[in-house]
């Protein structure tokens, strides 16, 4: 017969998700692997009332971790890692600016009258944006010309209307064919702000736990980390559980 | 004994209050609420409907307590189960005229339903306009409509605000002939609110006159008409001479009508013998000193002159004949005639002067 | 069983707005005719839903209807399956949030109806109830279609509520608002474009047709005497 | 020469047609369009208003054109200026009685607006409602509100429909009096809808009857009621004897009254001497064969007899006394006094039922 | 300067209702008294943004006002500032977003006065417009309260189209719906439920405050006769 799990990840990683689901379909042709994107944070609300996923694929590992704390994790099992995001710098070309030479100056520069970022409360890239401003020293400058996404989506709505000029977002968004044909970006080097970690679990709730393993370890086995590349995330080093 | 209809009540309004307190039988009979605009009639129907709480007194209606102020009773307008006729009709706009007439006749077979719907719709001459809808119609149009779908549910206590008053001429008069007796059948009692005196006159058993919120006089309706008790009510009523009849025998298209033993001559409009009103204008009323043959005026009586009241530019004779009866002519006619208290004379009445009220 | 997200908010848009006029007609109906004191403190309750963002409202929903709370324990034992994250779940929600767009516009319409209808009515013997389903109703035909298209129309573009109480699961509570969220969310805004237009194309049709239809309801009855 | 208003239009309903074909006068004059209820009346007043186009024909007051189908021209209401009372009062329900009187009189001085309420609240006796909201005034009340709201504006062209329908006795017969005279200062062509007969008879100078969305008859006001050109117009406006003629001199309350070189002493009730509307009905003419004396009946008209007809149960005369008049007697009269063609007859009248319409 | 995310959203909802009271009322009388025969195509129209998502009609309203559309080019030259992200951009956003629900209580009312009244005001000399203002209106006051507790109480709780078109600026365009979703998907629930409490202890006291004196309204005109 065929299975089914549900699959609860951010929506900043739909593309990603959808191309890893339909691999693990062709591999797996009996399992059928439902996706629901969303804000982690209204995950972590649904899960916790007992929305009926598999597997939740956060967009941070703060979420998870609370998701465990509040026991609603399979066998009480901790947060796996399984991608590392990372921040770039996206300029839309009408701004007329060099952002790959000019790295983060371009920020200073008066043609920059805003810059979207995710929400550095409950966002990771957010967070990430802002401690890379403050290493950097331009966080003080900057600060008034920020504008807020909910999530990094959002952050990347605001450039990508050039409502904002500047925005701070992640990298898997830019390779999208929308961004790479408006603007160019500039890549944060990766030691200038902790990692932004995600995270995953398998929920205590699961109908299905051997195929939401095996789901989960599809992702973070080669194939989905060759896909999790390609989109331009990091690969965590360790995924081994209990790391977190 | 027949049961009655208790009505003592009291409404205020801001600057103004209505209050009347009466008793009516509950036999099938008409009792006029007579006034000038403004008076209170609306008021003291809508309350008799429960369509306005009062704000003191009490309703009663057989032994069936309608309201109460002491007792804190106040019956619903389904409960009391009375016929009410809007002022301004207030027919509903959405329904076709059929669908009006036949509004929540639930009780009855769909049958006896469409018979009786037809039956309105035919003495209510509304048969081309059965399917049309309310709006397009015209304003008499919608007050025979308003009638027909009152009437059609036989209440129990009837209340006609003003039905006949938006009518032309001709429908008023065949209405008014009409009416008294259709609900005849019904046999229920009728309270209509009027301020027109030839349908009071056709209509009323009784009378009760309001000005200004208040009862002014209250009696059978050939006694408020011919006795006015103040000079208020005389101004709201107009003088007539109302007489209550019968007619004796019918020939040759004259009735021969009976009034307290004298036998008058009336042209006769199709009323059959019976008892009615008998009204007599009178400025209708020729009067001559000795009796007179070869002429048209075929009534006449001998009586005695009681009282001589000038008015404005007339005088009015107040003549007993066995009954008393009022007379108006001119200053000079009583100069010639040098009529005076307790002259006799002849009064002469036409046929055609005498006015039957069918009752 | 619907999968497709446009047909599934068309079938809660449905299912809510009929939801509301049941429940809708009444309580306006009610708060039109009481002579309660208090009544407009009612009105101003149904209207508070409006107030919280839509997906504060839906976490709130959502922390009432689970299996943990009293009413969701309740619904689980008589029907045997959770509200949340299920079609009726969304249904309760919605119905919820949609409720001031469809009693005001009905109250509207009911005082407008001119309380001498309703006297006649009732004088021909017709229960409050009867005159109200038979006068009163059919005389506010523009509040009740104001009402209905405000509701179905939100009820298509609801998200945040039905987001938060749906959890966004294709083929039971992904409906299309939630889709084409998505779409723009993973930036595909051709794919988000062709279903807004959809969307949009549909209740364009649906719209004016409710509103020809309304605007005949009067030509039927022309106004001019 | 005066102006002209000229009327031809035609105006379909589903299932009925309203059409109407006159030209009247634009002087301070009268026009009575007198019919049954759903004859057309208010459709045809609705038009001239511009409140309905009709849907073929021309409509021109004076030079300007207000409607014409061949010239696809349709000018609105605000620009024809036109006084218009509608039936069912469209009196503004949040606005107070004197705000609704005064309402939109914008091109005067306040102090002249406020003179006009004041005139218009003193003549339709509504000083005591002057601040009272609409809802709260009575069927008469409002009647009398909208009036004053129609005639505070000085049109140049004044529609009324039905104004004093729903007003009690007294009221409308003061006001009916007051009307004329008020309206004389305004010197505006009036058009007045009815189905009254008596309204007709005192407003008056012209008159077109309708029935079934027709003309029936357009002619001065004697005329037609005096030489009805067909039976259904004749049952629509009933039979009386209706005279213009004029009051001579005016002595011990009474009114000398000319009629075509006859005087007639009429009982005065407070009319100046000029030209009047003389109403006689002709069941109140007493016929007799030789002059008589010592009666209260003052007027005495010698005649021959001209026709006889038959009527129901009674006998309609028409006498030639130097004009036309028709006289009601019973059979029973006609057989005693062998009353035939070109006899000889005395006509006798009180002067009480001379009825003087005010012109 | 306001800087409370309550007081930025209730001065938002005051100066949206405001103008909407300027827009709604001459859309709403004009398609009340129009002849035109496909006037149901534009109310049509003006009832569709409700069915979009609320974010992605930012999304949308965002790219037609950003500085490099021709619209929010015109906006920067003439005041030297942009539309987005900023409160005259929250205003235009929640206008277009509410205008639905504005205009269509507003037509129902205007639609259930008597077409009587407006022929009396227009023989007595009354333009149009005059009519409108002086008769209409003043007879629609119902109608006219429900579009604006409808929309007043819509934009306090908007979230979607401001989030996206205002950019979360605290002191400018973080109106206390966003505040409040910020603090639930920051996990602290305490501070949302406070928060929310706030914004529904002060809509509450205001929507009664509009029925109560609503409701007087028609104590002061009393229906019987
Ligand atoms: N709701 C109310 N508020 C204030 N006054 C009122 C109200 N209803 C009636 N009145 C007043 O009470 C008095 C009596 O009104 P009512 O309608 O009973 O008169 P009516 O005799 O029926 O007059 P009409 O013949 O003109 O219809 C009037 O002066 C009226 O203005
Ligand atoms: N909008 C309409 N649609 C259909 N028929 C109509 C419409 N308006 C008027 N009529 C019809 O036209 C005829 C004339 O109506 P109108 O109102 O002019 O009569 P009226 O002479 O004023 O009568 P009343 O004295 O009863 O007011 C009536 O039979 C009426 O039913
Ligand atoms: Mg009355
Ligand atoms: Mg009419």
């Amino acid at each position: 017969g065929t299975a089914e799990i549900k699959v609860a990840a951010a929506s900043s990683m739909k593309l990603v998700f959808e191309e890893i689901a339909k691999e693990f379909h062709d591999e797996n042709p009996g399992i059928k692997v439902k996706l629901s994107f969303g804000s982690s944070g209204n995950f972590f609300s649904q899960i916790v009332h007992g929305a009926p996923y598999d597997v939740f694929f956060s967009a941070d590992t703060n979420y998870p971790r609370q998701l465990v704390k509040e026991g609603k994790s399979l066998g009480d099992t901790p947060v796996a890692l399984y991608a590392i995001g990372r921040i770039v710098l996206w300029v839309p070309d009408s701004v007329g600016l060099n952002v790959k030479k000019e790295k983060s100056a371009t920020l200073l520069n008066s043609k920059i009258i805003k810059i979207a970022i995710a929400n550095p409360k409950h966002a990771p890239y957010g967070r990430a944006a802002i401690e890379w401003m403050n290493k950097t020293g331009i966080y003080s400058q900057v600060k008034s010309r920020f504008v807020l996404g909910e999530n990094i989506s959002q952050a990347t709505q605001f450039v990508h209307t050039q409502a904002a000029q500047a925005g701070i977002i992640a990298r898997s968004l830019v390779a999208n064919p929308e961004m790479k044909s408006t603007g160019s970006f500039w890549e944060i080097p990766t030691d200038e702000h902790s990692p932004i970690e995600q995270g995953f679990i398998i929920l205590k709730g699961t109908r299905n736990p051997l195929v939401a393993g095996s789901f989960s370890e599809f992702v973070t086995g080669p194939k989905g980390s060759r896909i999790l590349k390609k989109y331009g995330f990091n690969i965590p080093t360790i995924h081994g559980r209990g790391l977190l | 004994m027949a049961e009655k209809l208790l009505i003592d009540i009291q409404k205020d309004f801001p600057g103004r209050q209505v209050s009347i307190q009466t008793e009516l039988e509950l036999t099938p009979s008409w009792t006029v609420l007579f006034g000038p605009s403004g008076a209170g009639k609306s008021t003291v129907l809508r309350c008799l409907a429960g369509l306005e709480t009062p704000d003191d007194g009490e309703i009663c209606f057989g032994n069936e307590i309608w309201y109460s102020k002491n007792q804190k009773t106040c019956v619903t307008p389904q409960q009391r189960g009375t016929g009410f006729f809007f002022q301004d009709y207030a027919l509903f706009p959405h329904l076709s005229v059929k669908k009006n007439i036949g509004y929540n006749l639930t009780e009855i077979s769909k049958d006896e339903k469409n018979k009786r719907i037809a039956r309105m719709v035919d003495i209510f001459d509304l048969s081309k306009l059965e399917n049309r809808n309310i709006q397009s119609l015209s304003g008499g149009e919608k007050q025979r409509v308003a009638l027909a779908r009152t009437l059609c549910r036989h209440p129990r206590l009837l209340l006609l605000d003003e039905p006949l008053s938006a009518l032309d001429n001709p429908s008023r008069i065949r209405l008014r002939k009409e009416l008294r007796d259709l609900l005849r059948q019904f046999k229920i009692p009728v309270i209509l609110v009027t301020h027109d005196r030839t349908e009071a006159l056709s209509l009323g058993d009784r009378m009760i006159v309001m000005n200004h919120g208040t009862v002014l006089q209250d009696g059978p309706i050939a006694e408020v008409f011919s006795k006015p008790n103040q000079k208020t009510t005389a101004g709201i009523v107009g003088m007539e001479n109302v007489f209550p009849g019968s007619i004796r025998e019918k020939k040759d298209g004259l009735a021969i009508v009976e009034i307290n033993d004298n036998l008058l001559e009336a042209a006769n409009f199709g009323l059959d013998t019976g008892p009615v009103m008998v009204g007599i204008r009178a400025e209708d009323i020729v009067i001559r000193l000795a009796r007179e043959t070869n002429s048209s005026a075929r009534n006449q009586l001998r009586g005695t002159i009681e009282a001589v009241v000038l008015e404005e530019s007339l005088v009015r004779l107040t003549v007993n004949c066995g009954f008393s009866i009022d007379a108006l002519i001119t200053r000079e006619s009583k100069e010639e005639m040098k009529l005076d208290v307790s002259r006799e004379v002849t009064l002469s009445v036409k046929a055609t002067a005498i006015h039957l009220f069918p009752h | 069983m619907i999968t497709d997200p446009l047909l599934l908010s068309i079938k809660l848009a449905a299912v809510v707005s009929a939801l509301l006029f049941l429940i809708g007609i009444p309580l306006a109906g009610w708060l039109s005719i009481t002579r309660l004191r208090w009544k407009f403190l009612i009105e101003a309750i149904v209207a508070l839903p409006i107030v919280l963002p839509p997906t504060v409202l839906g976490y709130y929903i959502l922390v009432s209807i689970s299996p943990n709370s009293s009413i969701g324990s309740m619904y689980l034992d008589v029907f045997g399956s959770a509200l949340p994250f299920s079609f009726p779940g969304l249904v309760v929600a919605s119905v919820l949030y949609s409720l001031p767009f469809a009693v005001q516009p009905f109250l509207a319409g009911f005082e407008s109806v001119d309380k001498r209808l309703s006297e006649a009515a009732w004088t021909l013997g017709a229960s409050r109830v009867k005159t109200f389903l038979t006068i009163v109703i059919p005389s506010s035909i523009p509040g009740l279609i104001t009402g209905g298209v405000l509701s179905f129309a939100h009820t298509l573009g609801e998200f945040g509520v039905v987001l938060l109480v749906g959890g966004n699961i294709p083929g039971s509570t992904q409906v299309v608002s939630i889709s084409i969220y998505d779409q723009v969310q993973a930036l595909e805004y051709e794919q988000a474009g062709q279903t807004s237009l959809t969307l949009l194309v549909f209740s364009f049709f649906v719209l004016s047709l409710v509103y020809a239809t309304n605007r005949k309801v009067w030509t039927i009855w022309p106004k001019n005497s």
